[in-house]
């Protein structure tokens, strides 16, 4: 029988510890490092100009499209893998339920394809 | 030490978490800041639901709402302008807001209190739902709402296009080339 | 574990949710505030979910259903919002004024 | 096997110590074996000064050198998200090594959900390249975070889809066993699919590494380091050379564990029985290293409108139909061909 | 060229530039500062960029940071000083840069150079433009991503490179033109380790179609890239591989054969549409061809002095007269004005790269970030050479 | 194309004259080169109709520069040939036709001013303001003058003869007291 708590608290220790490891390992260097900040070494990089405009993003939106249909088919995966282990014994009546939901998300990235989204920049 | 005391003390751990950064959340005059503390309460829920015996729903949220959602929020953030540094996106209805959202907060857990004061959960890892389970439950009983889902994402990302697309009236014609 | 103690963490989570779609004029604030919102609501369902073990799992399933419907939610709802900055430059809701009675 | 009495924390603390003295010792002999294997595909020895014998100890310099280095945040910097960017990238890289099967007892969780819980752990670090670019308030970095993030999670699909397929085949989660059901000769069977899911896999994974041909978002000759631009001395080890290299075996194990019947031996005869799983998995898993190690110096990259066309029109669709072979396969193939 | 110059690969920047234009999918631009310090520009060359997300709205390039006043310098100098000072403009290609020098003074003072001094000039100008070709050649690929160009033609140029320094005595700045001739005469074995440098490219040149010019990424990222137009390359003064890659057929050695170079077979490579993939194709067959002419004038080499009669000090009389010559990045031309000086009244040096960097403005507008770099790379360009 | 018909000396000379007429003033054949003066308001012109004359097609635009003759063999004999000492220099090559053309632009030296012959060489751009910033010329209608190389609050030209390196006049160029040569004397 598994033990399901315990396998959750060693990968929480394990996420701890490795934090842990980081900042201690920062902190450990500040020791040796040096530490001489001077206004100039402080400056963003810009290609050794001074940076022109600061402090703002901006991107294009074919990224946000990327995304959204990232999220879509995230979604798909979530209900796949489940689908995965059990489908065997469900037999062809998940195995055809599947194939109308991948189907369906099919015909969303076709969607995208057709209407140029994918299209760059 | 007794399962049931860590449970709690990692309970309240985790929910002091997760309240504190909901609060920084709405409070904070940051957008990237506020994506990122959403980060913090979401991932403090896949603890609870960890915690709640439901792995796959904690891990399904870490893929889709971390990875995923989280993502989106924040290039749509920085498409609309996400500078480093503050500025003010609240509105005047701030104490108003406050003042609703304590009332109904004092509401609703008096009302759940009232109801389930006493009821305990049994929280057994040895009978923890597994996959399995959850897809065979899915593709029996659920069946239609899982197709739905997909017809649902899919307008979203038609909807979505109709919305953002760049409007482009040759894009229809031909696109074999 | 008392069972309250979940619930009372949600709905606080979901108050803290009203108090942002309430108090934020960004757009996408508002969005991040509705994810509370629905989180809460997961929090709860899988709550009843462990206390109803008995009945199986749809509790955890219509948490994934929930999921679900909030990325789409927010894939839309983004949408919006790059659209009307686009036309304006700017996400405020309190600005948006076209479609006030 | 022997019997040991060990209390629950006396285990997990053999873990932990197992687990930090092999994964830095693993990174170092990849990141070593990438210098020497590099160079030699190009004509020229690499590192052989460092600890005497062909260099062997280059990285151990590196590293100190790296703690040596002074730590600068630019002063536009966003401190607090730009200290904790690499946070978010290292400890996900370090909780997908514990489900790696490194032989049938041999792994620190066997969770039921393995294969889901490796591919949600990994899908966390896209925001970190996020964190890191945008609090850099630098625009090489701002790019190449969003060239970072739109690969990661284009790339992403293919991985969970293929993985998926072999998650079908197996008709389990959890990684062990999914290594238990392959069967000699795992990635060719059942034909076409296998293979395929597995190239689809691996392809997906250099891509999810960021290293040539793919590696635009840290494309020095055109935004210098991309997210890590600003980043300097330990905190850039923790965000880039760390996970780059554990990344890379850690890929090449999953596909392994996945695709190539993990730490089972290569062929089935009964004398190889007798060699550990482990030195199997280590055999396969260096394999594929060394397969990342010879595409790197032999590509130029792609641009990344034809890096995310490649994705989104070829690789999972692919996948998709991967997919639903593999169900009509497992569904309704005779039953001796399986 | 197998691969299909599509549509799409063409027409993308205009239809992106259309909707920038219309403000259809404008989001905020941002000013990119790409160098003075950047891994791309070789050297302290700045471009200062509009992107809109990836797409380069405006490029304007900076230069003048390495600018040395040359034009000022020489008239202050004997003709003899200048060689070494011309040298050092385009330094991927120091021997090339005082031919021109060298061939004005000889044409004012109508002075004669022995055959062998012309040869082994041709000999010496070709395998320093396989040097600076194979430099182009590694930082392009490495531009691209691929790294492992890099070490090939370097290991190529060192060959090359040993014989030039037998020669020469140096490997960058060699200071041994003269006018009339050559310093001094090549020493024992000169030809032998020549002949085995260029040889050697020759066998190897195969391995670099594969490795590069074969691969279907490469064709990728440059075909349809940065495409410079004919009439563009023209109004602009680009010569060299570059205008070549735009479908010019225009090479100095064959248009005005100066020095020995009608004695020799060559061929002028010339691209079809003028984009990246053109221009680089340009540049490695002119390895090729420069390796033959290497050879052809080995094997010919006549012997007698290096030096024709020229008097102790070199006075050119009064006039003026353009010179120039095919520089492996372009025409190297020198106007020249005399007064009967030892010393240039006025020297005016046209150098390729400035000429050829002026149009990138027009070619980088409306291109991916990515493609700036190929486009930046593929325009071969020395710093020195633009600044002077 | 290479060079399909070569025209050189006498008889490019020949097509030149005969193209441009009385737009130009005096033109010579120089080392096979055509060397022609035009006045500033003719050059616009000039360069057009060489570009597009058929049979010369100067379409290469080779440089843009100046020449500042005041000191030409010694500061007692400013060369004022063409009529001020100080002149734009213009050099068009035709790739078909292997015809080198210098024009030579005479400008007032006190007042120097030239149109610019962008409208018709994009490769003037930068041409036009090195030599603006380098001789103090002035490109009317020339879209962008700023400095290409110097500073923005750089004073002076140096490539004028009257813009004196300062190193050399505290101390001459050593080349000047080269042993094998006793003549000459510092000018630059």
């Amino acid at each position: 029988m598994r033990d399901y708590y315990a396998q959750y608290v060693t990968i929480g220790i394990f996420a701890i510890v490795a934090a842990v490891l980081v900042v201690g390992t920062l902190q450990l260097s500040r020791l040796l490092r040096p530490s001489h900040p001077t206004a100039e070494k402080l400056t963003t990089y810009e290609s050794g100009i001074d940076p022109i405009g600061a402090g703002w993003a901006q991107t294009s939106v074919r990224y946000y499209v990327y995304a959204l249909l990232f999220v879509i088919f995230d979604v798909e995966a979530v209900f796949l893998f489940p689908w995965a282990t059990v489908f065997e014994s469900l037999g062809t009546q998940a195995f055809v339920e599947m194939v109308i939901f991948v189907g369906i998300l099919a015909l969303a990235l076709l969607y995208a394809i057709k209407k140029r989204l994918l299209e760059w920049l | 030490m007794n399962a049931d005391v860590v449970r709690e003390v990692f309970f309240w751990g985790v929910g002091a978490i997760m309240v504190i950064a909901a609060l920084r959340v709405v409070t904070t005059q940051n957008v990237v800041h506020a994506a990122l503390y959403l980060v913090g309460t979401l991932m403090g829920a896949a603890a609870l639901y960890v915690l709640l015996l439901a792995e796959f729903v904690a891990w399904a949220q870490v893929l889709i709402y971390v990875g995923a959602v989280v993502v989106l929020m924040l290039f749509g953030l920085m498409l609309t302008r996400a500078p480093i540094g503050k500025a003010n996106y609240d509105n005047s209805q701030r104490p108003l807001a406050a003042v609703v959202a304590a009332v109904l907060f004092g509401v609703m857990s008096w009302i759940l209190i009232d109801a389930f004061s006493g009821t305990e959960l049994e929280l057994a890892g040895e009978n923890a739902p597994r996959t399995q389970d959850i897809g065979a439950v899915i593709f029996s009983s659920y069946v239609w709402p899982f197709e739905i889902v997909s017809v649902l994402l899919l307008a979203a990302l038609i909807g979505a296009v109709m919305i953002a697309r760049r409007d482009e009236p040759e894009a229809d014609k031909e696109v074999g080339s | 574990m008392p069972i309250a103690y979940f619930l009372v963490l949600s709905s606080l989570l979901f108050c803290i949710g009203v108090y942002g779609v309430l108090a934020r004029q960004n757009a996408v604030l508002i969005l991040l505030s509705i994810e509370l919102m629905l989180n809460a609501v997961n929090i709860n369902l899988l709550a009843f979910s462990a206390h109803l073990a008995e009945a199986g799992v749809p509790g955890q399933i219509f948490a994934l259903f929930v999921i679900a419907v909030a990325a789409a939610e927010v894939g839309v709802g983004l949408a919006i919002v790059i659209l009307i900055f686009r036309n304006r430059q700017n996400v405020d809701v309190d600005e948006m004024s076209l479609m006030k009675w | 096997m022997f019997e040991l009495n060990l209390s629950d924390w006396q285990i997990l603390l053999v873990k932990l110590g197992l687990v930090l003295a092999i994964v830095p010792a693993i990174t170092l002999v990849a990141g070593y074996a990438e210098h020497k294997v590099m160079a030699h595909l190009q004509h020229r020895l690499g590192p052989m000064y460092p600890g005497g014998f062909h260099g062997w100890a280059t990285l151990l310099a590196d590293g100190l050198k790296f703690i040596y280095k002074e730590d600068i945040i630019p002063a536009a910097a966003d401190r607090k998200v730009f200290s904790l960017a690499p946070l978010a990238i290292f400890v996900p890289t370090v909780l997908t090594v514990l489900v790696l099967p490194l032989d049938e007892t041999l792994v620190v969780e066997e969770l039921d959900l393995g294969l889901f819980y490796l591919l949600a752990v990994s899908s966390i670090s896209t925001i970190g390249m996020l964190m890191a670019g945008w609090s850099s308030s630098n625009k090489y970095a701002l790019i190449g975070a969003l060239r970072a993030a739109a690969q990661l999670i284009a790339y992403e699909l293919p991985i969970v889809l293929s993985a998926a397929v072999a998650a079908m085949l197996a008709g389990t989660l959890s990684l062990n066993g999914i290594v238990e059901a392959q069967e000699w000769p795992f990635v060719l069977w059942p034909p076409g699919i296998g293979l395929i899911a597995f190239l689809v896999f691996f392809g997906a994974g250099v891509a999810e590494l960021t290293r040539p041909p793919f590696d635009m978002p840290v494309a020095e000759s055109e935004i210098i380091t991309g997210a890590f631009t600003e980043y300097s001395g330990m905190r850039f080890i923790f965000s880039t050379f760390f996970p780059e290299v554990a990344n890379m075996v850690i890929i090449s194990g999953v596909a392994t564990t996945l695709f190539l019947g993990g730490y089972q031996p290569i062929v089935p005869l009964g004398f190889l029985d007798a060699v550990p799983g482990l030195v199997w998995f280590t055999l396969k898993t260096a394999f594929m290293v060394f397969m990342l190690l010879w595409i790197r110096p032999t590509f130029p990259r792609l641009r990344e409108d034809q890096l995310q066309k490649f994705a989104w029109k070829f690789l999972i669709p692919t996948s998709l139909v991967l997919i639903l072979a593999a169900g009509a396969w497992v569904l309704y193939a005779p039953e001796g061909l399986k | 060229m197998d691969v299909a110059r599509t549509e799409e690969n063409i027409r993308l920047p205009d239809e992106v530039a259309q909707e920038v234009a219309e403000g259809r999918l404008q989001t905020e631009q941002m000013v990119l500062n790409v160098g003075p310090q950047h891994p791309a520009t070789h050297g302290v060359f700045r471009l200062l960029a509009t992107i809109d997300g990836e797409v380069l709205v405006d490029a304007e390039p900076v230069i003048g940071y390495m600018h040395r006043g040359y034009e000022k310098l020489v008239e202050a100098r004997d003709y003899r000083q200048i060689t070494n000072l011309v040298s050092r403009m385009d330094w991927l290609s120091g021997i090339n840069n005082e031919m021109p020098l060298a061939l004005a003074v000889e044409t004012l003072m109508e002075l004669e150079v022995p055959p062998r001094a012309q040869y082994l000039r041709v000999v010496l100008l070709e395998m320093n433009r396989i040097l600076n070709h194979l430099m182009f050649f590694a930082s392009f690929a490495a531009e691209l991503g691929a790294i492992t160009p890099t070490f090939y033609a370097f290991r190529e140029r060192e060959d090359i490179q040993a014989a030039m320094e037998m020669a020469t005595g140096g490997r960058m700045h060699f200071g041994y033109m003269r006018p009339g001739g050559l310093k001094e005469d090549v020493p024992k074995g000169f030809f032998d380790q020549a002949l085995f440098g260029v040889r050697q490219v020759m066998d190897r040149i195969d391995d670099y179609y594969n490795l590069i010019i074969g691969n279907e990424i490469y064709k990728q990222r440059t075909i349809g890239v940065g495409v410079l137009d004919k009439e563009l390359a023209y109004n602009y003064g680009v010569s060299g591989p570059i205008a070549r890659g735009s479908n010019i057929d225009f090479d100095v050695r064959k248009d005005e054969p100066y020095l020995a170079y009608a004695d020799f077979d060559f061929e002028v490579p010339v691209g079809l549409n003028g984009d990246c993939f053109d221009r680089f194709w340009v540049l490695l067959h002119e390895v090729y061809e420069s390796a033959r002419i290497v050879e052809q004038a080995i094997e010919g080499m006549p012997s007698g002095p290096i030096l024709g009669k020229v008097p102790r000090v070199i006075q050119a009389p009064e006039g003026e007269v353009y010179v120039r010559c095919e520089n492996p990045l372009g025409e190297l031309g020198m106007y020249l004005v005399s007064d009967g000086d030892r010393r240039p009244y006025r020297l005016k040096i046209r150098t390729p790269s400035y000429n050829n960097v002026s149009v990138l403005p027009v070619v980088l507008r409306n291109t991916f970030v990515s493609d700036m770099i190929a486009i930046l790379g593929s325009f071969f360009f020395v710093l020195g050479d633009i600044d002077r | 194309m290479p060079v399909t018909e070569r025209v050189v000396g006498q008889q490019a000379l020949d097509r030149v004259t005969a193209e441009l007429g009385s737009l130009v003033g005096d033109a010579r054949v120089n080392f096979d080169q055509i060397d022609v003066t035009c006045t500033p308001g003719n050059l616009v012109e000039v360069v057009a109709k060489l570009r597009e004359a058929a049979g010369i097609e100067a379409r290469f635009f080779t440089f843009l520069s100046a020449v500042d003759r005041t000191a030409f063999g010694g500061e007692e004999r400013p060369d004022t040939e063409r009529g001020t000492p100080l002149e734009v220099l213009v050099h068009l090559y035709s790739p078909d036709h292997a015809t080198h053309i210098n024009i030579h632009v005479p400008v007032d030296q006190a007042d120097p001013r030239c149109p610019s012959i962008t409208s018709v060489f994009g490769g003037a751009l930068w041409a036009e303001r090195e030599c603006a910033e380098m001789f103090g010329i002035d490109f009317t209608d020339h879209p962008n003058l700023t400095n290409l190389y110097l500073p923005e609050d750089f004073e002076g030209n140096p490539l004028r003869k009257a813009f004196k390196l300062p190193t050399r006049m505290v101390k001459p160029w050593p080349g000047a007291k080269d042993p094998e040569e006793a003549a000459g004397g510092g000018r630059g």
